[in-house]
């Protein structure tokens, strides 16, 4: 049995006022448990507190009731009140006889019935609560960030220069991601490798920061603070720490007709290659598929060549255990494929290209030099159609395209329409929109000048459909403010295809029971207090792997995760918060209810031995809680049928004490 | 008026984050509502186990009504989500056992809505009060 | 009325028990009256052969009876499995009951079982024996001659809106797999659900009365497989062991259903051994039907790992109010 | 304008489209081949529907300008399904005016030797009494 | 021996009504039969016997013992019990019959359970006799003669009549009651239909069951039987035997926290639960096994040692009915008592 002190604030005359306060603490004096009970004008102060501290003391109380605000004024108070008196923290429970009685009745009798039921069931409550005491597990001091683009650069170069080692997971061989792609950014057009590259090569140069390029991560285990981690490093064939990246081996191979993947297929690469000029790693890779020598054997040219002798047929794919206490998605995003979109004649034609392709086609280092030449015949198109929202916003049955906005569609095609119209003044630029979306600084602005100065045609009207007949693209399309249907003959057609979260993403995910929503974009925290989180504790999110982003955008996430990080990895140790879920393993049936409720994945199962009540011993599944993880919502403890899983602080047996002393 | 004397009882378990902050704020903003209504602080709605409203109406209770954060703000992203089915199907089955189903109701009350808390509050009580003492789901060992 | 034959059942057991793929058979037992089988686990072939039974009055699913077989078994154990009972038994795989490794599940076609009461009525009282053939041939002590009953006269309530005829888990299939079929399972619940509120209390004041909480419905169910039920747990606050008053009848049945609805796979156990005749189904079957209504269709056990309604959501989902309405405007 | 909110509601019915999905991209337009036949073209016809603004659908040929080819259906983004409120609105043609649009004594007129069996079968179904 | 005309049943029902309560057994809305409260339009079921037993009456599945009535920190104990009207149960069956001795011994031997026997006095037993046992009946194998029941009246019912005979004293006060109603009968008839149910009760398929096996001294020969791991095997440990058994007399005692104050109340247990007599070191019987061994050695051994060789059943049948997995009584004393004789 408990020995229950009752402290009933006047509030000045808040509650006094509505509430008889010296009624409301004779009537609690009744009931089990309380050994005190009294009233004082103001229970927060100091010499309130002292009263609570004394009759700790002199009463050898094992939890107290302090009828008084909202809990959510002052349990924080009263806690460390108990707290300095020797009684812990968590056996004290509050009466919310103001804003929950005395601010809502007028009536003084009805006040006081109510504060007095309200002060029972907290009596009713505090019996039963037990002394917690909040966990504590220390933090590796690494940060893992997955995925080397701009969101993951930026990331890591933020953690890294406060002092915190981070390691880089990129699935390419070469960290820079979309953002090394592009031409030009908007809204300022200045060229994107010149402020990429710099990072790239901080982060190569960063003590702080491993890259591993041409990896992914294949096994996530443990919780915030403490993640163990498999990375699978592919085999490249060459040893990284001895190429130079010099290029003759890429010069000499025999093997030239791969198509570029950075290019997007645009020109093709040999066997041996290195991406792009600025790559991070700069090492050259092997592509086993296109290799003789790896596929059959015959060739070797490279390693004849390699004065540094960096070639290595037979290296295997590597894996590394790491531990880290933090961990950073920046998996990004790519454009939806254009195979459900027919009436484009993506496929038909190769005069019918994605803005990436376009950015591509007017990057100095990409396939033409930099000279915007029609794929087909080479010859520079006159008449250009750009086609926005190509599978973005639309609806959920129409199963092809995605329901959001891509967000970026609308600014890059003012960007490439600018561009167009800029370098080749004799060229007709054909813009069709629904809306032109132009939320950021100096957006709107950047919009009109490619309309005002730059003589972009913006059409409000969509394409409905391409036809290429001849050297020509027959666009129909409609014009819906002149009310008119019209039909262009274009040399070039551009679509602003949807992006999408990367394939890597949802496996990911599951690795990390971190959550995601129906379109794959991986969920935050808080939608608005906590966007850099993940749900799952110890998992920041990073650029467009959470949603649609442009550059500054992600730039400013970036920044964010990495400080949300270096806040956790600076703490030697975690202290959780003690009201927290827990399963009575001998009730527990393992049956991962309760698991796929968790938000946070804190739950996970262990197979132990166990002495049945028939004295026989059985291996049995229980769930185990991480109380590093749990946040202590309690959602499994309503899903799971066996009433194992408890809450602590708001157990079932105190939820239904306070139940039973309400409806007295 | 008989109807009228009866002073129904009804529970209410609020989430800690949005709706028994909207309360506070009710109370914050003086705006009444009925003293019948009791609040028991909950973490989340979906801490609300469907034997807690069975209990309450055992003990006494006229009304439940459970208020969490609206869909998609969850404190914990989803709890009121499982909150929504989980309530969605135990109300469906009292209303099949013949248990009127005014008696139980969730609303999404954010911290915001002290305005609504009160009205959803008065709302309730009058709709409780309109269809009398708990009959159906009552223990009369507790009525004594 | 079965398509398949005891022999065969028994052939396949012998084979299996011969080459050592199992050490132990669970099967039907016969009993005293032709009709009264027992779930058993043979362990050797002479037991087998001596007392194994496969008749119109098998009815009893064994899914359940593996979490504690194989915990003690060592080696495989065969299992006969209807189709109704696939569903129980891929249940209780995905969450995590038994070792699948440790069971060889053998499917069987099954026609549907026999419903001694209904037996009865027909026939009358003081069966003295009962032939399990194309027809059902029974023979009482008051009458010289054994009356013939075409089998699908007497079928088991839940036999009558059989859900499917076909197996979803097996090792082996012995006869013709059948199909999902197209059930009428959800008429009766969708005849209460016509009712006025005040007809359904007391359509459920008067089934539920019956009740002697025996436990038989929760003891027998495939889904109530806790360590400790909440209702034996003196900490879980709802512990009872009688039915004191109507509010306790109502609790433990809301319960109950409440804490299998999503994993409840409607093999009609629970309604088949209720001693008081009370259609608990009918509890069981309204939560899947709206779980089926509002969340779309979800067959629990259909397949291994899959993910119950209420341990799921949708952003779109309908609010607790609106489930009313629904019904409302469909009607 | 006029809106005729029953004539509204039973277009929707019937052609179980909703026009709020609309957001006016005029895909449906761009897409569509009778287009320069028409007086009021698919996006107009979704836009006057979802304002209730019938009757001039009612009274136009646009109606039967429709090929009912469905492409504005294949690329709607929205999935509005223009072409079957274009159906919708035809059959709302018919229920009104209650009378035969089609008479025996006509077809002699419009027929030709080229005119399929079943399209004077199909026509007789749909616009006689 | 008197006698009435079935068409003067009700009449008989509504004369006793106007002096106590009657129950019989009447078909309710599952079409089984359930011991009902007599009321105009309530008939006399054709069925052979109830679902649950008629123990009921004088040892109902709860009953509330005493109340505590808290008021801050003082308790009241209040006293529950209260005179009982007298009431008659008709149509009882020579098991059902049986049954109360049985439970008698149990209940009326010193401690005197003072609810039990309160409602044991004020019950009035018309028992009827049997003429069409079910094939699970085995009433005989414990010295039952189903055509002559015991109880406070016998009655016997033909195709047109029934029969009374008083055997009591509370007997004779119902006789009292219906006597207007009914008229002199000889025993001409009865003793017909008695011959006629012998030769039936002949052929039933468990007639030849018998309890040589058992009775009292017999704990040693048969606890440790190894039949025993076979015969609970498929049991699941619910309570349906014993709930529908009327010589189970188990219970638990209980607190009910009202909120205002504790009711005190016991209701049916059953040995085949896991909680059943559980103590503070735990439970004395951990495996069903045990519990299933308890359940019979108490019914075939334990009792019968206790109480001059009467067995604690009475062959009504109910369990070979409802059991969920068909292994009950009769199972057990052939595989037991089989293999020992």
């Amino acid at each position: 049995m408990q020995r229950i002190g009752v402290f009933v604030c006047w509030c000045g005359s808040n509650i006094a006022g509505t509430v008889d306060v010296h009624a409301v603490a004779e009537a609690l004096k009744l009931e089990p448990g309380v050994v005190f009970s009294t009233d004082y004008q103001y229970m927060c102060s100091q010499a309130g507190q002292n009263i609570i501290k004394e009759a700790i003391a002199e009463h050898k109380l094992t939890g107290i009731v302090v009828c008084s605000c909202s809990p959510r004024m002052h349990e924080a108070t009263f806690r460390k009140t108990a707290a300095a008196a020797g009684l812990n923290p968590y056996m004290v429970e509050i009466a919310n006889i103001r804003e929950q009685c005395s601010w809502v009745h007028k009536d003084m009798p009805i006040g006081t019935e109510k504060a007095i039921i309200l002060g029972k069931a907290a009596i009713a409550k505090v019996n039963l609560n037990a002394p917690l005491t909040p966990g504590e597990s220390p933090v590796t001091k690494r940060a893992l960030v997955i995925g080397g683009g701009i969101a993951g650069i930026q990331t890591a170069l933020d953690i890294a220069d406060a002092g915190f080692p981070v390691d880089i997971v990129e699935k390419k061989p070469t960290i820079g991601g979309k953002m090394a792609q592009l031409d030009k950014t908007f809204p300022t057009l200045d060229c994107a490798a010149c402020i990429l590259t710099p990072k790239m090569v901080d982060v190569a140069q960063h003590d702080k920061i491993r890259i591993f390029s041409y990896s992914e991560v294949t096994e996530v285990k443990g919780f915030v603070g403490n993640f163990d981690v498999k990375i699978k490093k592919h085999a490249r064939y060459v040893k990284e720490d001895v190429c130079t990246g010099c290029g003759d081996c890429v010069s000499k191979c025999p093997m030239k007709k791969v198509p570029n993947e950075f290019n997007l297929g645009m020109d093709n690469r040999h066997a041996i290659y290195i991406p792009f000029a600025q790559a991070v790693p700069k090492v050259a890779t092997i592509d086993p598929n296109a290799c003789n020598m790896i596929k059959n054997g015959k060739c070797g040219l490279c390693a004849k060549v390699c004065t540094a002798g960096a070639i290595d047929y037979t290296q295997k794919d590597e894996f590394i255990e790491e531990k880290y206490g933090a961990i950073v998605v920046a998996t990004g995003y790519n454009h939806i494929s254009m195979d459900k979109f027919d009436e484009f004649a993506y496929n038909q034609s190769k005069d019918v290209i994605t803005s990436l392709e376009f950015e591509r086609l007017t990057n100095a280092a990409g396939p033409t030099a930099g000279k915007l030449l029609r794929p087909s015949d080479g010859v520079h198109p006159h008449t250009i159609v750009f086609v926005q929202c190509v599978g973005s916003r639309c609806d959920a049955c129409a199963e092809k395209g995605k329901e959001y906005c891509s967000k970026i569609c609308c600014m890059y095609t003012a960007k490439h329409a600018m561009l167009t119209r800029d370098k080749y003044p004799d060229t007709d630029v054909y813009v069709f929109y629904i809306d032109v979306r132009t939320p950021g600084k100096n957006f709107d602005e950047f919009y009109r000048r490619a309309v005002e100065e730059y003589g972009v045609h913006y059409i409000k009207g969509m394409v409905g459909k391409v036809v290429p007949e001849g050297n020509k693209l027959k666009v129909q399309a409609s014009d819906l403010l002149s009310n008119k249907q019209l039909h262009i003959d274009a040399d070039l057609v551009v679509l602003a295809a949807a992006i999408e979260p990367d394939k890597s993403a949802r496996p990911l995910a599951t690795m990390l029971t971190a959550s995601m929503d129906t379109n794959d974009f991986f969920t935050e925290a808080h939608p608005k207090l906590r966007p850099v989180e993940s749900p799952t504790a110890g998992v920041f999110l990073s650029g467009a792997c959470q949603g649609p982003k442009d550059i500054p955008e992600t730039v400013s996430q970036a920044g964010a995760a990495a400080s949300k990080v270096i806040g956790l990895l600076a703490k030697d140790k975690l202290t959780g918060n003690p009201c927290i879920a827990h399963s009575d393993e001998m009730m527990c049936n393992g049956c991962s209810s309760c698991e796929r409720v968790c938000p946070y994945g804190a739950i996970t199962y262990v197979d132990k031995e166990f002495r049945m009540p028939d004295r026989t011993t059985a291996i049995r599944r229980v769930a185990s809680v991480n109380p590093a993880v749990c946040q202590g919502c309690g959602a499994c403890t309503v899903a799971c049928p066996s009433g194992a899983m408890d809450l602590k602080g708001f157990a079932t047996s105190q939820i239904i004490a306070e139940v039973d002393a309400i409806c007295k | 008026m008989q109807m009228n004397e009866h002073k129904p009882l009804i529970v209410a378990f609020c989430c800690n984050w949005c709706s028994y902050a909207g309360a506070d704020l009710a109370g914050n903003n003086r705006l009444n509502y009925p003293a019948e209504v009791k609040i028991i602080r909950v973490p989340c709605s979906c801490r609300v186990n469907p034997m807690f409203i069975l209990r309450a109406f055992q003990r006494g209770a006229d009304g439940v009504i459970i208020c969490g954060c609206h869909p998609g703000d969850c404190h914990y992203t989803s709890g009121n989500y499982y909150t929504r089915r989980r309530m969605a199907m135990l109300f469906s089955m009292l209303d099949y056992l013949g248990i009127e189903k005014e008696r139980t109701r969730v609303e999404w009350v954010s911290a915001a809505e002290g305005a609504k808390f009160a009205a959803t509050m008065n709302d309730f009580v009058a709709t409780v009060t309109a269809l009398g003492e708990n009959k159906r789901l009552e223990d009369l060992r507790c009525k004594k | 009325m079965q398509k398949i034959t005891k022999n065969q059942l028994l052939d396949k057991a012998a084979e299996l028990l011969d080459n050592g793929t199992v050490t132990a058979v669970l099967g039907w037992q016969k009993g005293e009256f032709d009709y009264d089988v027992t779930p058993a686990l043979f362990e050797n072939k002479e037991e087998l052969f001596a007392n194994f039974v496969w008749n119109d009055f098998c009815g009893a699913n064994f899914s359940k009876y593996l979490i504690k077989h194989t915990r003690k078994v060592e080696g495989k154990i065969l299992v006969f499995l209807k189709p109704c009972d696939t569903y129980s038994f891929n249940q209780l795989l995905t969450e995590h009951r038994f070792d699948r490794e440790k069971v060889y599940a053998v499917g069987i076609p099954c026609e549907g079982m026999a419903d001694i009461d209904k037996v009865k009525a027909i026939v009358g009282d003081g069966i003295s024996s009962i032939d399990c053939g194309e027809k059902i041939k029974v023979t009482t002590i008051y009458a010289d001659a054994a009356v013939e009953i075409d089998g699908k006269d007497v079928l088991e309530g839940r036999c009558e809106s059989c859900k499917s005829k076909k197996h979803v888990a097996y090792d082996e299939l012995l006869g013709e797999e059948g199909d999902v079929l197209d059930s009428n399972r959800f008429d009766e619940v969708a005849r209460l659900e016509a009712m006025t509120p005040d007809e359904r209390f007391a359509f459920w004041q008067n089934e539920l009365s019956r009740c002697i909480r025996c436990n038989a419905c929760r003891d027998v169910c495939p889904a109530c497989t806790c360590e400790k039920c909440v209702f034996g747990n003196p900490k879980s606050g709802v512990e009872n062991k009688s039915p004191a008053n109507s509010f306790e009848e109502k609790m433990f049945h809301i319960i109950r259903a409440f804490h299998v609805a999503g994993r409840c796979t409607d093999c009609g156990e629970c309604s088949r051994v209720c001693p008081q005749n009370i259609p608990l189904h009918l509890l069981n079957r309204k939560f899947i039907k709206d779980m089926n209504e509002c969340y779309g269709e979800y067959q629990a056990g259909a397949e291994v790992g899959s993910r119950a309604p209420l341990v799921n959501y949708t952003t779109e989902d309908l609010e607790p109010g609106e489930v009313f309405d629904r019904r409302d405007t469909d009607a | 304008m006029s809106h005729n909110s029953n004539l509204q509601d039973d277009i929707i019915r019937m052609s179980g489209v909703n026009p709020r999905k609309c957001m006016r991209c005029g895909k449906c337009s761009a897409t569509c081949p009778a287009y320069d036949e028409m007086e009021y073209h698919p996006h107009q016809f979704v836009n006057m529907v979802e304002n209730g603004d019938i009757e001039p659908l009612l009274k136009s040929e646009s109606l039967y300008r429709c090929l009912s080819c469905f492409a504005c259906i294949e690329r709607c983004p929205r999935s509005v399904e223009p072409a079957k409120l274009v159906e919708a609105v035809r059959l709302a043609v018919i229920r009104q005016q209650g009378a035969n649009r089609m008479k025996p004594e006509d077809v002699a007129a419009i027929a030709d030797d080229e005119t399929p069996q079943q399209l004077l079968v199909s026509a007789f179904r749909k616009y006689s009494k | 021996m008197r006698k009435c005309s079935l068409d003067k049943l009700q009449s008989v029902f509504a004369a006793v009504n106007e002096k106590m309560p009657i129950y019989l057994p009447a078909n309710g809305s599952d079409g089984k039969a359930v011991y009902t409260k007599w009321a105009e339009g309530v008939e006399l079921s054709d069925s052979l016997n109830t679902v649950r037993s008629p123990k009921d009456f004088f040892f109902p599945q709860t009953e509330n013992m005493m109340e505590f009535k808290t008021e801050g920190k003082t308790i009241e104990i209040i006293d529950v019990r209260d005179e009982k009207e007298d009431f008659v149960i008709f149509g009882v069956r020579a098991c059902d019959v049986k049954s109360f001795e049985i439970l008698d011994r149990v209940f009326l031997t010193d401690p005197v359970d003072s609810f039990y026997a309160s409602r044991r006095e004020h019950g009035i037993i018309v028992a009827m006799a049997c003429t069409k046992p079910s094939e699970t009946c085995f009433c005989q194998t414990f010295g039952i003669d189903a055509t002559e029941p015991m109880g406070d009246v016998s009655a016997w019912k033909t195709d047109k009549e029934i029969f009374f005979k008083a055997n009591t004293e509370k007997g004779e006060a119902f006789m009292k009651a219906i006597e207007a109603l009914t008229e002199d009968a000889d025993t001409k008839e009865v003793e017909a239909q008695k011959e006629a149910t012998k030769k039936i009760l002949k052929k039933l398929p468990l007639a030849e069951l018998d309890t040589k096996a058992f009775g009292g001294g017999k704990t040693s020969e048969f606890f440790n039987h190894p039949a025993w791991a076979e015969l609970s095997e498929s049991c699941l440990g619910c309570g349906t035997c014993t709930f529908v058994c009327p010589t189970c007399q188990c219970y638990d005692i209980k607190d009910f926290n009202t909120g205002k104050g504790v009711i005190r109340f016991r209701c049916w247990d059953s040995c085949m639960y896991s909680d059943f007599t559980r103590m503070a070191h735990g439970n004395n019987r951990n495996s069903q096994k045990e519990r299933f061994r308890q359940r019979f050695m108490h019914k075939l051994v334990y009792y019968p040692e206790n109480n001059e060789g009467i067995f604690g059943c009475v062959g009504c049948g109910r369990c070979l009915s409802k059991c969920p997995i068909s292994m009950n009584i009769v199972k057990v004393m052939k595989k037991i008592g089989g293999e020992t004789k």
